[in-house]
């Protein structure tokens, strides 16, 4: 459902991507692995066409992305280090905005019963600024339940969550992956994605390679 | 679509709006503008009704200035912003609401400070407001327009207000001057208004047909 | 941008030739009843008048060509087309200025004209400070080039609502003077049509070696960058 | 101790100052703000001469004011702001740092705005200039401790700039009244000065020993 | 050298921590486990004077911190969710500021081995805002290197990090520990913290309970 063809990228002078391939299918998921600054962040940048790509091809669903990046948009959902979140905005609040923005006609009952999934009822109407690291991450990521991507970018989602959370989130991803979804997700942590189905890769100089026994030869 | 663009006008402005002390703490700005204008330059009444329409654009444009700073303020923390361009709406959308919320605080102060100057300065023209009203309001629409599209292109720019006023100021003049001469008309009785507002007009249709391109232009990266 | 460098040679050459022509014009030509030696300012003064404006043009297209084109050889031109129709733009006014003294008794006035150029003069060094204050030079580029659009949109307009706002006041005393422009005939046109030619080819002169130093600052940085990453 | 505030002040003014551009920018937002100025009021010569105490003091709050909003924006950044705090120097080390900084770009701008205003109005008073600047250097210094106080006061506050305004304006007046007071004084031949600068001192020396001692309270939490 | 007594903290109305005692002692490495939300971040705010503390106690090095909130700032070191840094400024810039604000006389060259020692020397002259997740947080613990404190507060300091970033940690906070340092540390990664000696406890509902068997009743 993505392919990917010679994705290149480099900021200024500095060649951060050489020629990615990749292809994901539907019920597929892909763990990126790769020493801190090595592009991970970046390739979830581009798939999400934040960045523009320049050199190399990005289909989604058999749409040109380069091309038809607002189709792509209204596919995909990317949740990155940054939570994306407005501190002045409740729960309820954060998510009908992201639910508008997307032009989802959700009620409100549907948007509470999501923050209900994360385990936020308890603080769904106190202004985000003042949750802790892991409550923010947990809103952030009940944005998927909401959206019902067909590709769902993640960039190290297990940081900040505790083990029920972690829980949690495996829970929800192993019912997207079963319902048809892909993934694809920038992790240091094999311990907590072990849980989920996946083909690891490794990123390193630019370039992307499979790793054949994720046991084994994965980085941490 | 437009739902969208009213859904990020009205986060940005829903916190101030929401709460009644913004309509009061606006009049205060409105009265402290007043009063600096007041020390700093003591006009007679017959002075002050010369220097009305200088006053209520050049507090109109100090107001927009100082409102740009906020336009993409909510937007910084957290990577906001980049969320709002990953939504599936067209960039130009994301621009108008932008610009909306910002449109709509800029136009609350020209209402407060147009009656309060009027009766702080004993300038007696109360028939003329509407028309004046239309006029600040026709020239905001291209003002905040221009300045939500330069808050964009300088987000996160090294010693950013002194750029925006350095940017904004001179791009402006011809909206400056039409504005200032088309209130002066109003003011007095032989005074000539429609050339002023035509120029008003054009500079509205130039810039409010160009920024939401220039917009999607600026986002892509 | 190997064309810059084969042109600059004879650009330079010609730019020369045509400004020792027009100097030696400028010295023959006789001096100005009303005016005295003063006049011979003008023959700095229109010629980068003219300049000044035709740099902005030139900007405009260069930043059209950028945005659409994606060339970064656009970009570095527009980036030396603004420095050039800055120093162009200020020397306009100095010399004005200057003349201004003697002619009118003060060294500004808020005429039309001179406003206009004023407002001119803010708007390139807005464009230049924009290009360094972001961080990203892409964001940079792209940034100025949109608002040189914008501004190349808007000087028409500044320009006339100038010119409305200023001859719709004051009384003529200050267009007067200007008015003697209509007088510039017989032997003040030949060297005055002259100097323009030079000036516009010293303008051109000036974008080719500036875009050749910013080029050559551009490659050096990137010669940095890959030092710094060797392997990437 | 001392080292640590000019390192803060360092830190903030740096970026700005060491690029040569900085100066001729602080130059041309003086000069846009003029053309504003001209645009808005048409003064003729006569004009000029009496409106240019209240140009200057508007400018230099102006300045300020956008000036402000800049203070603590380094410090918005992924809690940098915290950062500063646990450091072991005294709070009011970080005050002193930061009111320096701000202090200096606004010195800049009155430095470049005076003469300039006197060639584009044609305001013959060239032997006053030192006199003038001292009365706004006197003034800036407690507008701008004030300021930064308020700057810190209301980081994160929703529509902070209004607030800022809101805050600074009233608290400033007499600061305003006087120092448009003493340059009118030094611009007419019979003019009084020393009262107004005996009330601007007094204004200085009051914010002055206050705001480093109120801003330590302020970041207890 | 540090010790707690019946440290109580209050958001509004809302008691995040009620009586919490602990004492650390030198070389010993304390690691706070707890859901999201259960006031880890509180904890480590106020034992880095950040959040002033209205009851209880808190002696650092018999030094009462409620008092001489001063002279503890200079012999703790907190490296929290946020790194402190400043995007506009290089790595090398950022670590002279620190320097300076807690008054400590380094040459540059010093400096530079601390970037060295994370490994960043490539990025020690790129400003700090291009940097990527894991790098940020590197530079942000390379101040540990510098500043030699008496007691170092961690909140979540493996996020971001890759394998070779953790083992760098570690095998840091151990040289540090035998050193005669003290750590507080919040995490939600039992499997990375294993390789310090350290006791761990568990906070919940406001309480501090140590977990006798770290190995089985960790939370993850
Ligand atoms: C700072 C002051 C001045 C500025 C900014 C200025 C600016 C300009 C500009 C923009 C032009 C237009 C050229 C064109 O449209 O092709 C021009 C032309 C001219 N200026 Fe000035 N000027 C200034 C002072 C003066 C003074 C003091 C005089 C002499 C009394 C003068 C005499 C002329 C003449 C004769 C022309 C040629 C007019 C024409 O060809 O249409 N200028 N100036
Ligand atoms: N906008 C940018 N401009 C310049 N360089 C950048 C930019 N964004 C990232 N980089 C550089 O690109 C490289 C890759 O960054 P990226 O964030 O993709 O790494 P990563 O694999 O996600 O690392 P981590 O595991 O630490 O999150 C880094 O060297 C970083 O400095
Ligand atoms: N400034 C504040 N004002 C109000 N409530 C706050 C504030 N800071 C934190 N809280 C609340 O205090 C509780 C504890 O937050 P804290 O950040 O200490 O949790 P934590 O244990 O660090 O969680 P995590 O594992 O997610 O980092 C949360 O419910 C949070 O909403
Ligand atoms: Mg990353
Ligand atoms: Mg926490």
């Amino acid at each position: 459902m993505v392919r990917l063809e010679g994705l290149q990228h480099r900021f200024g002078q500095q060649k951060i991507l050489q020629g990615i391939n990749l292809e994901v299918h539907r019920g597929e998921c892909v763990v990126l692995y790769g020493a801190n600054g090595s592009g991970k962040s970046t390739l979830l940048a581009l798939l999400s066409t934040r960045l523009t790509i320049r050199v190399g091809h990005y289909f989604l669903d058999d749409i040109d992305v380069n091309r038809y990046g607002d189709m792509a948009r209204d596919r995909l959902l990317f949740v990155g280090h940054h939570t994306h979140l407005y501190g002045h905005l409740t729960p309820v609040e954060n998510l009908l905005f992201f639910a508008d923005l997307r032009g989802l006609d959700l009620s409100e009952s549907r948007l509470r019963q999501a923050i209900d999934a994360v385990g936020l009822s308890r603080s769904a109407d106190k202004p985000v600024q003042w949750f802790s690291a892991g409550m923010r991450k947990r809103l952030a990521l009940a944005r998927m339940l909401l959206a019902e991507p067909l590709l769902l970018l993640l960039d190290e989602p297990y940081s900040a969550l505790d083990a029920q959370g972690v829980g949690w989130l495996n829970a929800m991803l192993n019912r997207y992956l079963e319902s048809g979804g892909a993934v694809i997700m920038a992790s240091h942590d094999p311990e907590r994605v072990a849980a989920l189905p996946h083909r690891p890769h490794h990123l390193a100089r630019g370039q992307l390679s499979s790793m054949a026994l994720p046991g084994e030869s994965e980085p941490c | 679509m437009l739902k969208a663009a009213y859904r990020i006008a009205w986060k940005d402005v829903a916190g101030d709006l929401r709460r009644r002390a913004t309509l009061s703490s606006m009049l205060f700005f409105a009265i402290s503008v007043l009063v600096v204008f007041q020390a700093a330059f003591e006009p007679d009444r017959k002075e002050a009704v010369r220097l009305l329409p200088g006053l209520l654009w050049a507090t109109t444009l100090f107001t927009t200035l100082v409102g740009l700073g906020r336009v993409f303020q909510a937007e910084e923390e957290d990577g906001a912003f980049e969320g709002l361009l990953l939504a599936s709406v067209p960039r130009g959308v994301i621009f108008f609401g932008k610009w909306l919320g910002n449109l709509l605080l800029t136009l609350l102060v020209e209402l407060l400070i147009l009656p309060l100057t009027m009766v702080l300065f004993n300038v007696d023209a109360w028939t003329q407001v509407p028309a004046i009203l239309g006029i600040l309001g026709l020239g905001t629409l291209g003002l905040t327009g221009l300045g939500t599209l330069l808050a964009a292109m300088t987000r996160g720019a090294r010693s950013r207000e002194t750029l925006l006023a350095l940017l904004l100021l001179p791009l402006t003049a011809p909206l400056l001057i039409s504005g200032v001469q088309a209130v002066a008309g109003v003011l007095q009785p032989d005074g000539v208004v429609a050339p002023w507002l035509k120029l008003l007009i054009i500079f509205d249709l130039v810039y409010l047909a160009m920024t939401p391109w220039a917009f999607g232009w600026l986002v892509e990266e | 941008m190997n064309i810059l460098k084969k042109i600059q040679l004879p650009l330079g050459l010609l730019t020369l030739i045509s400004l020792a022509v027009g100097a030696w014009y400028v010295y023959q030509a006789p001096a100005d009843f009303q005016q005295g030696g003063a006049v011979r300012i003008l023959y700095v003064h229109v010629p980068s008048a003219k300049m000044a404006l035709l740099s902005y043009l030139f900007l405009t297209v260069a930043s059209v060509l950028y945005l659409w084109k994606r060339w970064e050889g656009a970009d570095i031109v527009a980036e030396a087309a603004t420095a050039v129709g800055a120093a162009f733009t200020a020397l306009t006014l100095a010399s004005g200025a200057i003349w201004g003294k003697p002619m009118w008794g003060t060294w500004w006035a808020w005429d039309a004209r001179l406003t206009s150029m004023l407002v001119l003069l803010i708007i390139y060094k807005g464009l230049m400070v924009l290009r360094h204050s972001l961080d990203d030079p892409v964001k940079g580029a792209r940034a100025t080039a949109i608002l040189a659009i914008i501004g190349g949109v808007d000087l028409p307009i500044i320009h006339y609502s100038v010119v409305w706002w200023r001859t719709l006041h004051q009384p003529p005393s200050l267009t007067a003077a200007e008015n003697s422009s209509v007088h510039i005939s017989g032997p003040l046109l030949p060297p005055l049509l002259i100097l323009s030619g030079a000036f516009i080819l010293l303008g051109l002169y000036m974008v080719t070696v500036k875009a050749r130093q910013i080029e050559a600052r551009r490659r050096l940085d990137a010669l940095e960058a890959a030092r710094m990453h060797p392997d990437e």
